[in-house]
């Protein structure tokens, strides 16, 4: 009978904050800029070892069994702090796969996964947006194609590569005819790469997995919305510190109508989103014939409000905002690549309409 | 997060379908004179019922339950299935009543709490003045003391049902040499004392939609001492009390417009084919849909909060300043879709819904200026909510 | 070599501003209001004489044979005084529909249009619009069929009914089986109609009259671009003049940075329409290739700039701006008329579109 | 309203197209040491021809045609036609250059305006400092006078081309007991005068997109008396002609950049089907384009007023404003029609345009802020545009 985190889930953000705070400073981050891959493995050890690779890994395989909030309120954690981490794909993304798929394979994966031992990159786009005419097929018992834009498949030790809305494979990315070449975009705190199969011998495929194709999708949506929305609040969080302390004609900037109404227009959107990411990462578990279209809505609506809360937050910073040294623009990036990682507005929007009959479906 | 309904709800939920499904409400629930007695039974079968003033101390003449938000929700989705209200939308019980019960003396409450709620005394809210608007707290209206009464002298304006109500609760200057905020009182007053002038007061809207609003001139209009609420002088704290609450609680029903909306999309045709159909207009009904959903799953946070008793922050803050501009938005969107058929209005030929789109775009316009206009409350957001500094007070000139 | 008014252009504005400040205050308006029509003929014969009937109509027909952008000029000033007036049926679109059509029933009607004798109203929504299965056929030298929202018809001597994109026809507003109803609207200041055919016999039916539709539509579109500007431009001037003269906590509310900006904003979406209505208008007479193009994009911005500057110059004035007796309301109210009047902005950008080659052509 | 090209128009435009045919310019135009011969070589020829720097009179080295529109706007289309730069887009030729031309002595536009129109001087701006951004006239870069000369110190911020200019202008203050805005001198400064240190500014937008900021550090850097432009402590009212001039021609190709982005439309394909045919992207496109042909023909509407000499009042302030947000809105719709393409950067496979659209972006971004933010525009487009009173000044505490 309660609208809100429990006890146990704001201690679990209060924990993970601080330990983030205090490991993962935006200095940390911008270091990483220059790796090959961000998703840098110390971390993700650190963050194993506090329980948050195996956070939606059940119990059966020594995860933690917890929630989608749960979930959400990390990848939002690791989203304020932009973190560099594989924590979508293999804290997420396969995990929920895995978990509704299940089987001997999926079970011992998990267990991994869990862990942190084992990290797990997953390649989805085609499942929404087909680009370049990539796609994976599936010939004698071998995959053929190209995956765009997969997800912490770089550093990953597995790959989770989506057939069809219906079936999904799993392969060592050290496979042989497996290439993945990590392909940059403006944000250095996540990595993206293309994965061009050529005759690559899967280690598994799960057939009629249309569930759990869908509700890692519902799953990974929600997550990065969750993470969008990380982003949001660490930069208003900036801008309100520094219309506090900038001084302009003699004054404050904060105390300057201008400067108050963009925060105020920020936070204003921020809050009710906020409601909305919490609302939908529960229904994932409690109520989930709400979740398609929730998922939907969630992403698309934290798409919209970011990017005009990046843009306006750097305005309240002034010039200094746009520099490099200011890290500022971490978050900035970090929200740009949210927004079509997983489906764009238009398209979640489109899938909002068709799932109530408003659209004829596709 | 904790919304799972246990055996204890599914028998409060068909309690309350059975007494729908048994009771009607009368015709209309309105504050008019002849609508008195319906409105009066009414809502006093809902109290005994407890669907009213339901976490109102029996003393007060309420139901006594202790806070629940799944009851909450419960009532609000089966009284909103039958298309009924649940309760009487008015000054008196949204905004008195929670006043009186922070506020009020032992007495007060007695006294009016009751009857306010069984809708057997209908309120006027005395705010706002034509010189104080945005700067509410600058009100001009005095209450000059004269023996044990004050008489009071001025103007107010968008007094809503001033013509109709018996009762007033009314901001004036008490103390005129104390700083601005700081000398005004909270008085209940009695629409029928000598001295009252209420004239009607025409907006933008016209003939359509309830809201009637009134000017009223007071003229050594006496009311006893007695009937301050809380001390003299702090009449401005009391009353932003409720204002904060009005703001944090504005029940748009936001999800419900949005239906309508959707309805109207699937009904009207452009060329024969739905509007629906319309990539365009779909694309802006879904965005208006994640915004409405986003205002109704924080008017449950908000809720949450209200009934725990814990502060919402500067959450609570924003909640009036959204749900009126998404109102706006949603009849343009209603609007467009009607096309050129979108401005008919005053009951004319092919109007769509009697003008509905139409008024309530025009009356979120006003919801967007009115009890403190769009920048006003970016402002408390600003100071109150992120606790940015407040603008530097003018050098004299 | 100059973009921008002439200096006839300047004096026929500030003439007709003039006349309109001091004969259609807003006062006059407001007692059109609750007359069965707002097209006071009195005013329009007072337009007339002045030359402003016949802006375009050729000289060989006595009148002013002036270019769409001096007409666009009267019509703004027509907008910025909510002056109510057949000027957008009878002063632009009929007179171009037949002057291009041309004949002798067409010059004889043009003569008539320019003293103001002859009130001519335009039933053309169904060209881009069908609503309620409306539509008006010409069977056996007859017309059947309904046109709604006809413009100006009300209180007309004659109105042109849009048969298809290549035929218009000219009837009698007193013609048997003619019924002409008027249709309420938010906008006290436009008279718009229902007109029933039921077996009307036509004065004239036009045929092979493509380009004579499309300079009408064109012509209404600019026009009623330059309305709606001139409305804006009125409500933009009340809230700049409220600004420095209202006070809330002890200041002008114009110091106020809010206040300001609002102001700012709506002024810097105005000056730059202004120029895309003169080089739209202007193209109409000195390049006509352009103008098909330009019509649906200036009416369609403005459109979308009118709706926003319609609500926030009322939200500068306060809940004064919302009350009945400022008056405000009656520009807010044409503004929201217009935008659908002759094409909602959808409508009009998919127009452009094609226009492109941008969208499949219907 | 005269655009008519008459026949002198016709022939104009052809000399302007024999001249690019047989031309070519070189392939760089740029600020650098190496690109120097190339440089000076093309803009002598522009100005011999009267392409560029053709209303500057001849005494100062232009080609000293009358002010004309039409052959203005045949130059730029012509020269856009064929995808040449028409002249030297620069800071000395756009802001030093009008700046003496209205304030500099004779002495100093004889010296300056000719080697600068040809690309023989490169010049940097000395305004904004990391203390002042917004209010830019709070710099505290000082010029101590010291026999005939002053000693500048402090430090400036957001130097493009500081590393390669060999001069800049520069704001510094000389008169410290003066007003604030009364005490800040025009400094006219060669680069290699000890004491001089640049140091490169890193922004968001990375390695990508032509644009190089620098922080300059002055110690003791020792500049003639004479090398001020105008009076002494009148720097600020000199700086602000240009800068008005700069928010009212700043020159967006916003046409250019909407034709790109319809071309990318039709090219890019999301499932084998272009994202012209989404009708979404097409109406935002649509949308755009209106808003691109509104600033285009304002530019014209501007250009007028510029070449008569006449003011374009609040019509000019706003162009900035207007163009950047533009700029910025075309960029976001590109990068929404390349999907989750459109995130590429840094030359990375698959990345359209080298990261044009994501660069944009970004530049367009600091172009809302830079040279006075947005908020600042628009307190002076309301104050000097509409007349609106200033705030009060703050009381001392």
């Amino acid at each position: 009978m309660d609208f809100g985190l429990s006890e146990e889930q704001q201690l679990l953000e209060q924990t993970l904050r601080g330990f983030l705070a205090e490991h993962v400073p935006i200095e940390r981050v911008r270091e990483l800029r220059d790796a090959d891959c961000p998703n840098d493995r110390s971390i993700w050890s650190a963050l194993a070892e506090l329980g948050f690779a195996g956070v939606l890994v059940p119990e059966a395989q020594n995860g933690s069994g917890l929630t989608l909030l749960d979930a959400a309120l990390v990848a939002q954690a690791l989203g304020h702090s932009a973190t560099p981490s594989p924590f979508l794909a293999s804290g997420i993304m396969a995990p929920m796969a895995l978990a509704t798929a299940g089987g001997t394979a999926a079970d011992a994966w998990l267990e991994g996964i869990g862990s942190g031992d084992l990290v797990m990159g997953v390649a989805v786009t085609e499942l929404f947006s087909v680009r370049e005419g990539a796609g994976v097929q599936q010939r004698g018992g071998q995959l053929h194609g190209r995956a765009m834009m997969a997800v912490d498949a770089c550093n990953a030790n597995l790959l989770l590569v989506a057939i069809d809305s219906e079936t999904f494979a799993v392969v060592k990315t050290d496979a042989a005819g497996l290439e993945i070449t990590r392909l940059n975009t403006v944000d250095a705190t996540r990595c993206t790469s293309e994965a061009v199969f050529e005759g690559v011998r899967p280690e598994a495929v799960f057939d009629g997995a249309g569930d759990a194709i869908r509700r890692m999708l519902e799953a990974g949506r929600i997550a990065l919305a969750a993470d969008a929305l990380g982003a949001c609040e660490a930069m208003i969080e900036q801008s309100v510190a520094y219309a506090k302390e900038r001084k302009q004609f003699g004054r404050l900037i904060g105390s300057f109508q201008a400067v108050k109404h963009m925060c105020s227009e920020m936070i204003a959107e921020l809050e009710p989103a906020r409601s909305l990411l919490w609302y939908s990462a529960h229904s994932f578990d409690a109520m989930p014939e709400e979740t398609p279209l929730l998922a939907c809505h969630v992403l698309a609506h934290v798409s919209e409000i970011a990017r005009e809360i990046a843009s306006v937050s750097t305005q309240v910073h002034g010039g200094i905002g746009w520099t490099d040294e200011q890290n500022l623009h971490f978050w900035f990036k970090r929200i740009a690549n949210a927004r079509h990682l997983l489906g764009g507005p238009e398209h979640l929007r489109d899938q909002a309409a068709k799932l109530q009959g408003f659209a004829p479906a596709a | 997060m904790d919304l799972e309904f246990d055996a204890r709800y599914d028998d409060f939920r068909s309690e309350v379908r059975e007494f729908l499904s048994k009771h009607k409400p009368p015709k209309s629930l309105g504050v008019a004179e002849e609508e008195a007695s319906g409105r009066i039974t009414w809502l006093s079968l809902l109290i005994e019922h407890g669907y009213w003033a339901r976490t109102i101390p029996e003393a007060y003449g309420g139901y006594g339950a202790p806070p629940d938000l799944l009851e909450t929700v419960i009532m609000d989705e089966e009284f909103n299935r039958v298309g009924v209200a649940r309760g009487f939308n008015a000054q008196g019980p949204s905004m008195l009543v929670p006043t009186l019960l922070t506020h009020g003396s032992e007495e007060q409450r007695k006294r009016w709490i009751s009857p306010t709620m069984r809708g057997e005394i209908i309120w006027c809210q005395g705010y706002s003045e034509p010189g104080s608007g945005s700067d509410l707290a600058s009100l001009q209206t005095s209450g000059t003391e004269d023996g044990d009464d004050f008489l009071l002298n001025g103007q107010k304006i968008w007094t809503s049902t001033a013509d109709k109500a018996q009762m007033c609760f009314i901001l004036v200057r008490t103390e005129p040499d104390a700083k601005k905020h700081e000398g005004i009182s909270y008085v209940l007053l009695p629409m029928d004392t000598p001295g009252i002038e209420v004239q009607r007061l025409e907006t933008m809207s016209g003939s359509i939609g309830e809201n009637s609003f009134n000017q009223v001139f007071l003229t050594d209009v006496r009311v006893p001492r007695a009937n301050v609420v809380g001390k003299r002088g702090e009449g401005w704290k009391i009353a932003n009390t409720t204002l904060k609450h009005e703001r944090s609680s504005l029940n748009a029903n936001a999800e419900g417009t949005l239906l309508r909306l959707a309805k109207l999309m699937q009904k009207e045709t452009i060329g024969g084919v739905p509007a629906m159909a319309s990539p365009m207009y779909r694309d802006r009904l879904m965005k208006l849909q994640a915004r409405a959903l986003t205002m109704k799953h924080h008017g449950m946070r908000m809720l949450t909060c209200n009934l725990k008793g814990e502060p919402a922050g500067v959450a609570g803050l924003i909640v009036k300043l959204q749900n009126c501009q998404l109102s706006f938005d949603m009849a343009a969107l209603a609007i467009d879709v009607m096309g050129e058929l979108g401005a008919l209005y005053d009951h004319t030929k092919y109007e769509r819904e009697r003008g509905y789109w139409q008024a309530l775009s025009m009356f979120s316009l006003g919801l967007i200026i009115g009890g403190g206009t769009a920048q006003i409350q970016k402002n408390i957001i600003a100071e109150h909510g992120l606790g940015l500094p407040r603008e530097p007070k003018p050098a004299k000139v």
